[in-house]
């Protein structure tokens, strides 16, 4: 089944085609990543989903419902959460607190006026992020600040956040951007105990070990188009996308 | 390290802060703060600082404005007094409507910016209160003078009140007069019901909200939260606590004038709240019953005073000693203050609550004080 | 048609002093994003240099006036004036003039007095602590100066040649009716000269272009190895040096008095902020474009139009443009805006 | 409800004080009554000293003249004490006044600041009602801080005794049986022009006006608009200027070619300052205008203000108070007692403050007792003279004080710094008087 489907999206900046004609469709349940060389027009394409740039045409239908015009948090309720390239969290709250929030925005939508009832004891919201630090394995930091954190611990506490949303699909760029050799393999691992739980991913990456360590669907992005599409493995061997990507560097 | 708080800490802080505010006028004595309108003042500044807080201290968004809802509501009291009854519930009532109407047309456009332009927006709208306030609206704000009673206004609620001859009546809540300490402890009151509600506020999940949107609005805009409305709540319920500070101030002293309204006004709250501690719940409440008690009782001492203080001194070091300190009271008693500001923000950042906790953490637990050393980079 | 010329000469004269008034905040606050409360005071304390110069020029001999009894009366006659006659009373009256070049040096310490000593320590504070220490500083200076100088105005004379007004109609040919006080068309060249050399001083010197770039991202330049730290301190010398001078040259417009700065610190925010953070340009445009309304704003014509419209148009213009355009006229994006 | 006139504040604090003290140790003991006294508010009898309260800007824009008048209350202390020369205490008549305190009793005071705010004004007076227990309050250098702490001391059943306010209201629309003003008014400024300006710019002027946009400005500028006008000159237009504009140059050019030959500045304080350095500034001094000189008026002058304008004053005329330059023997002894004191001399604020609480203490002393209903009752209709302004009276209709007005110019050839204002007429009190009942408002009752 097809949960995220994108059609004809142009998108230009001045006199840039940022992004030229792209469709894409991503299965239900699959690890999709794409990938392209610096300026294809990546984050551009990840932009379009979650309402922070609108394009100029073309449409993008997530579970039946088209997300052009919808505001970020609309985007949100909806069922996608994001992953950014530098851990966006709230710096400075308890890791409890930082997922606690999304929880209660699962739970209450954009706005509710809950200004009586403790938020510590909703047992409802405190279980499930007390499950979630437990499943990304913050549990004995809970009350640590969480700006004080290690890069790669915020990650974690980010995708913590997204995951405990329960999302129908999630966006990641660039998990590990910047990070170490073993927090990749740490943030790699992760991801892949995620993926047990069946949720939709769409992966954009620099990295080719994490992308052929999690993926089962590749899409290479080149100067805004698609150029390619399959497998991992169909994809390391496709000579479109040697020459576009892989080019040079790789032997 | 961030201590969590538990329902029991809470109610213990609550109940020793109520039990607190209504022994003031014992324990005010011997600093000589004790009597009724200093009190009332603490308290009602006390609470128009807390409201300032939820809007700050939580989301972050420094209003540099809210003195106009305080104006608005003292306005809208005298004027329920004049028009309605002297009884000063319907006063109250409608001095927190009327300034939260003011506060949800103001915000609604403020909050479309942030950061200093949203101060600025803020301060202009409060700006543009007070000098049409001050002049062109007169007939309604009766200018310079103020806005008083007067004998034979209408009060068509109680219009027995007015006897031919017999002066203006008082405000009152049912028949006890709101003057002096029962005017006080009215204040207390409401300042107790205040602080409660604002502390629930706080531990509620509108509050954790209101946090979130202080530490990153981006992350709560894809987590599925709309930040518009949330701030604009804060808004506008930090402007009904104005405007409810505002109608007590007319309650316990029924005249309403435009400078309540100026710029410098609202920096006091600003202020008050920072020197307490910005985001604290009594931090609050501790600045503004500082500025007011430097405002009111430092301002009042004269040389006369302090050669009585220093008086079983020898003459020449007396003179010499009420010539220094005359130079920090009485007239100078903004002098004092400003100090007081530099001093407290160079030595002891965070406000008068973060230095109480310094002090507590170094000298009551050495365990705390460990455990909130740094942990990064333990990756 | 005079009228209307005649305010707008009233608007750039204005405006010459909102945007020298607002040159120096904007340094400090709009980039490098310290909020300085105690701007105006440095505006004020630029006023009382040209005071203090004036008193100590005409130090006087005191001749007694003997018809009163009951206490000291005395008519002052300068020292100055009594040893060098002519020569000393010019010195006199050219003491507003003379002041510039005191405060020049007087200003730069007081700026540079102000970041070592407590600023410096504020730059990764927050921006309520920043708030609160400056306006601590404020008052502080304030009374200080209250203390010497008392609270009343002190009038500040121009020079006898700049005294009376011009008739600009006459000489440009238009109406006689134009006529302006030299003093505010001194005041104005005066305004036009300081912005020029400010804006040169960033645009064309490598001190400026590393400061500028210092604006832009802090940290990058710091890993090039510059002292940061040490050319902020100089643009903190040059903020206060600006704002001195708008207060010197403003003192025979309005007789200082110690709260002048606080009278003036909401507008040069206001305009600091309408012309948008972090731009020198924006701040000036404010300046003048505040001005330019405010004197119109004033006129029998539109009043009668809109009652009260002078007591707010600032505040009304700053609304609008600030709804219109998120970062103020000129602003840069991420400056104070969370 | 109808309780709510018979049981005024004062048994209500009583009540609760009584609590308070009964939940601590510490009692506040003023509020403990004495049952043989009369009722009313902070009794001195059972004390041995009785406490006023002088409530005085000594902060913002009016710090110099409220410590001017904290200056000259000092000195009337000292002399009601019997301390010093007397100062006006030889002159005054009638007078009852021993120089033993007030009826015996030594005379203390308070002081606090009023930031010209009628709020910080009207919690400085309350302090000294509630906690220092004053028997009389005075002070203050603006008309909204006197008519804000007027009304405050009606409620709270104490005398207040006005500092300077001018503003028509204070003893008009907002007049109070608590309320006693000494100085003059926007009225009396504007009658006591009338014959002067008649004398020296003619019948046939036209005026232009600029005046502050508040109640002050709005009263004093009908008051001279009214005497102008009746003189024949014509008001070509009157602008109102926002309080503390700092500059007015966009409203002085629009002077410049309407036609007005005389500008007339409804300002006070700092803005006074202002308009009038930057008319001049604009050569409206030097204009010919209408084949006649340009003349600029200051309705309200104060030679302390007068100082903030330096030269510019020269040869403006207005009305003040009161001029320590004055040859009468009160004015005289005053100024004695002032300058040997202090080094110079007194302002029109230090003498009306002097005034006021030299007459309160008369006024207790006469009747006999601190009972303000009394004392009101004494003031009402007092008749007085050798305070410097001549022969006085304590009108009892609004309790304004009626007496001669000093029309004044500032001084073009200074023989002393402190020589600034000439007195060019002094006009009779008959000629500034008026109807009470021209302004309306109500004294309200006698017992608080």
């Amino acid at each position: 089944m097809k949960i995220l489907e994108v059609s004809n999206v142009n998108k230009r900046f001045g006199g840039l085609q940022a992004l030229d004609d792209v469709n894409l469709t991503v299965e239900q349940g699959h690890v999709h990543a794409i990938i392209g060389p610096n300026g294809a027009g990546k984050s551009t394409l990840l932009n379009c989903f979650v309402g922070r740039l609108m394009p100029d045409t073309g449409s993008v239908i997530f579970d039946g419902t088209s997300l052009l015009g919808l505001a970020p948090h609309e985007i949100n309720q909806t069922g996608v959460s994001r992953v950014f390239q530098t851990p966006e969290i709230f710096e400075d709250l308890s890791l409890l607190d930082n997922l606690m929030i999304p929880a209660l925005a699962k739970r209450d939508g954009a706005f509710t006026l809950n200004a009586w009832g403790r938020v510590d004891q909703d047992a409802e919201i405190r279980d499930q992020a007390e499950h979630m630090l437990e499943d990304v394995g913050l549990q004995d930091k809970r009350h640590l600040q969480s700006g004080t954190m290690s890069r790669g611990d915020k990650r974690r506490l980010e995708l913590a956040m997204c995951l405990v949303q329960n999302p129908k699909l999630l966006l990641l760029d660039e998990p590990t951007a910047g990070m170490s050799r073993a927090d990749t393999n740490n943030t790699i691992d992760l991801l892949k105990k995620i993926g047990e739980r069946g949720i939709t991913k769409v992966i954009i990456e620099h990295d080719m070990h994490v992308v052929f360590s999690l993926a089962n669907r590749v899409s290479v992005l080149a100067q805004g188009h698609v150029i390619a599409e399959g497998t991992p493995e169909e994809m390391k061997e496709d000579q479109r996308v040697k020459d576009a990507y892989l080019g040079a560097g790789h032997e | 390290m961030i201590a969590p708080t538990t329902p029991r800490k809470d109610m213990v802080m609550f109940i020793v802060f109520a039990i607190a505010i209504l022994t003031l006028p014992i324990w005010m004595a011997p600093l000589g703060g004790s009597y009724p309108d200093l009190l009332q003042k603490f308290a009602i500044f006390g609470l128009f600082a807390v409201g300032f807080n939820i809007l700050f201290g939580l989301t972050g968004y420094l209003s540099f404005g809210h003195a106009a809802f305080l104006g608005v509501g003292s306005y809208t009291a005298v004027w329920s007094f004049k028009l309605l009854s002297m009884n000063i519930l319907p006063a109250i009532f409608f001095g927190m409507i009327t300034s939260g109407l003011f506060a949800l047309i103001i915000g609604y456009v403020s909050l479309r910016r942030s950061g200093i332009y949203f101060s600025i927006l803020t301060l202009a709208f409060a700006q543009m209160s007070y000098n049409l306030a001050y002049s062109v609206l007169t007939p309604i704000t009766y200018g310079e003078t103020g806005l008083q009673l007067a004998q034979y206004d209408p009060r068509i609620l109680d219009a027995q009140a007015t006897v031919e001859g017999g002066g203006i009546p008082l405000t009152n809540l049912f028949g006890l007069e709101m003057q002096g300490w029962p005017g006080f402890y009215f204040c207390a009151v409401v300042l107790i019901i205040g602080f409660y509600i604002a502390m629930r506020i706080t531990r509620s999940p509108f509050g954790m909200m209101l946090l979130a949107v202080k530490s990153n609005q981006n992350r709560m805009n894809y987590t599925g939260l709309n930040t518009r409305p949330y701030t604009l709540a804060a808004f506008v319920i930090s402007g009904i606590y104005a405007g409810l500070a505002g109608s007590l101030m007319a309650v316990t002293d029924p005249l309403a004038g435009a400078e309540r309204m100026q710029w410098t006004a609202s920096g006091e709250v600003v202020l008050m709240t920072i020197l307490g501690g910005v985001g604290t719940l009594l931090g609050p409440v501790l600045g503004a019953a500082i500025i007011k008690y430097f405002e009111n009782i430092f301002s009042a001492i004269n040389e006369s005073v302090l050669h009585a203080f220093f008086g079983f001194l020898p003459d020449f070091i007396e003179n010499g000693l009420v010539n220094v300190a005359s130079l920090f009271v009485g007239k100078g008693w903004h002098l004092t203050l400003g100090v007081l500001f530099m001093v407290m923000v160079i030595f002891l950042p965070g406000g008068v609550i973060e230095a109480y906790d310094r002090i507590r953490k170094r000298f009551f637990s050495k365990e705390t004080r460990s455990s909130a050393a740094p942990q990064a980079g333990d990756d | 048609m005079d009228a209307i010329f005649l305010q707008i000469l009233n608007g750039l004269d204005k405006g010459g002093a909102y945007a020298l008034i607002a040159l120096g905040l904007t340094l400090i606050f709009g980039t490098l994003g310290v909020v300085n409360f105690a701007h105006g005071a440095v505006f004020m304390l630029g006023a009382f240099c040209a005071v203090t110069l004036n008193k100590i020029l005409t130090l006087s001999q005191r001749i007694r006036d003997e018809s009163v009894t009951f206490f000291e009366a005395y008519k002052e006659v300068p020292y100055l004036e009594v040893w060098f006659g002519e020569t000393g009373s010019t010195l006199i009256e050219y003491s507003v003039p003379i002041s510039i070049l005191v405060a020049i040096p007087v200003m730069l310490l007081v700026g540079l007095a102000m970041e070592r000593g407590l600023f410096r320590f504020f730059y990764n504070r927050t921006h309520a602590e920043q708030i609160l220490v400056s306006f601590g500083l404020a008052i502080v200076i304030q009374e200080i100066v209250k203390a010497f100088y008392g609270a009343n105005p002190i009038p500040q004379a121009p020079p006898e040649i700049f005294a009376g007004s011009a008739n600009i109609g006459a000489m440009l040919g238009m109406s006689e009716a134009i006529v302006y006080p030299w003093w505010r068309l001194v005041y104005l060249v005066f305004a036009g000269i300081v912005i020029a050399a400010v804006f040169c001083f960033l645009q064309f010197t490598t001190f400026g272009m590393v400061v500028r770039a210092g604006m832009m991202d802090r940290e990058t330049v710091g890993l090039l190895g510059i002292n940061i730290e040490r050319r902020f301190t100089i643009v903190f010398g040059l903020a206060a040096v600006v704002s001195g001078l708008a207060g010197v040259m403003y003192t025979p417009i309005l007789p200082p008095d110690y709260h002048m700065g606080m009278d003036f610190l909401v507008l040069s925010f206001v305009v600091v902020v309408v012309g948008g953070m972090g731009s020198l340009g924006g701040a000036v445009a404010a300046g003048f474009l505040l001005g330019v309304l405010q004197s119109f704003a004033a006129m029998a014509e539109i009043k009668a139009i809109i009652p009260g419209i002078d007591q707010i148009i600032i505040y009304l213009v700053a609304v609008v443009i600030l709804l219109v355009r998120p970062r103020g006229l000129m602003g840069r994006k991420g400056v104070m805006e969370t | 409800m109808k309780s709510i006139i018979t049981r005024r504040g004062l048994l209500k604090g009583t009540a609760a004080g009584a609590g308070v003290a009964a939940l601590g140790s510490v009692a506040p003991t003023h509020f403990i009554k004495n049952a043989w006294a009369e009722e009313f508010r902070n009794d001195p009898t059972n004390k041995s000293a009785i406490t006023l309260g002088f409530n005085v800007p000594q902060s913002g824009p009016y710090a110099d003249e409220g410590a001017d008048e904290l200056r000259a209350y000092k000195l009337a202390v000292k002399h009601l004490n019997g301390e010093g020369d007397g100062g006006m205490l030889n002159t005054m008549k009638p007078l009852s006044l021993k120089g033993n305190g007030i009826l015996g009793k030594k005379v203390e005071y308070v002081t606090g600041d009023t930031q010209t705010k009628s709020d910080a004004a009207r919690a400085s007076a309350k302090r000294m009602m509630e906690k220092d227990g004053v028997s009389m309050v005075t002070g203050g250098s603006s008309s909204g801080v006197a008519v804000a702490v007027q009304a405050l001391c009606q409620e709270m059943g104490v005398i207040f005794m006005a500092g300077l306010t001018h503003s028509n209201d204070t003893t008009g629309k907002d007049k109070r049986r608590y309320g006693f003003r000494h100085f003059f008014n926007s009225y009396m400024s504007g009658a006591a022009l009338g014959p002067v300006l008649k004398d020296e710019y003619g019948t046939e002027r036209r005026a232009y006006h600029l005046t502050a946009d508040y109640n002050w400005g709005y009263t004093t500028e009908e008051s001279v608009k009214n005497t102008t006008e009746a003189l024949g000159w014509e008001t070509v237009a009157a602008v109102r200027t926002p309080v503390g504009a700092g500059d007015f140059s966009q409203y002085i050019t629009p002077v410049l070619n309407s036609g007005a030959d005389v500008l007339i500045l409804n300002h006070y304080g700092k803005d006074m300052v202002n308009s009038l350095t930057q008319a001049v500034s604009f050569g409206l001094r030097d204009k010919q205008v209408n084949g006649k000189n340009f003349e600029i008026i200051v309705p309200l002058f104060s030679r302390l203000m007068a100082q903030g304008a330096g030269d510019n004053i020269k040869g403006i005329l207005g009305t003040t108070n009161w001029n320590w330059s004055l040859q009468d023997a009160g004015s005289q002894a005053f100024v004695k007692s002032f300058g040997q004191e202090y080094g110079f001399p007194p302002s029109q604020a230090a003498h009306t403050c002097y005034v006021q609480t030299l007459l309160y203490a008369n006024a207790c002393e006469m009747a006999g007792t601190f009972n303000p209903v009394e004392v009101i009752k004494t003031l009402e209709g007092f008749n007085f003279d050798g305070m410097g302004n001549g022969p006085t009276e304590y009108r009892a209709a609004d309790h304004q004080c009626f007496k001669d007005v000093l029309v004044v110019r500032g001084n073009e050839n200074p023989s002393s710094q402190f020589d600034l204002l000439q007195v060019v007429q002094q006009v009779p009190r008959s000629q500034v008087e008026y109807d009470p009942s021209i302004f309306g408002g109500e004294l309200g009752p006698y017992k608080a």
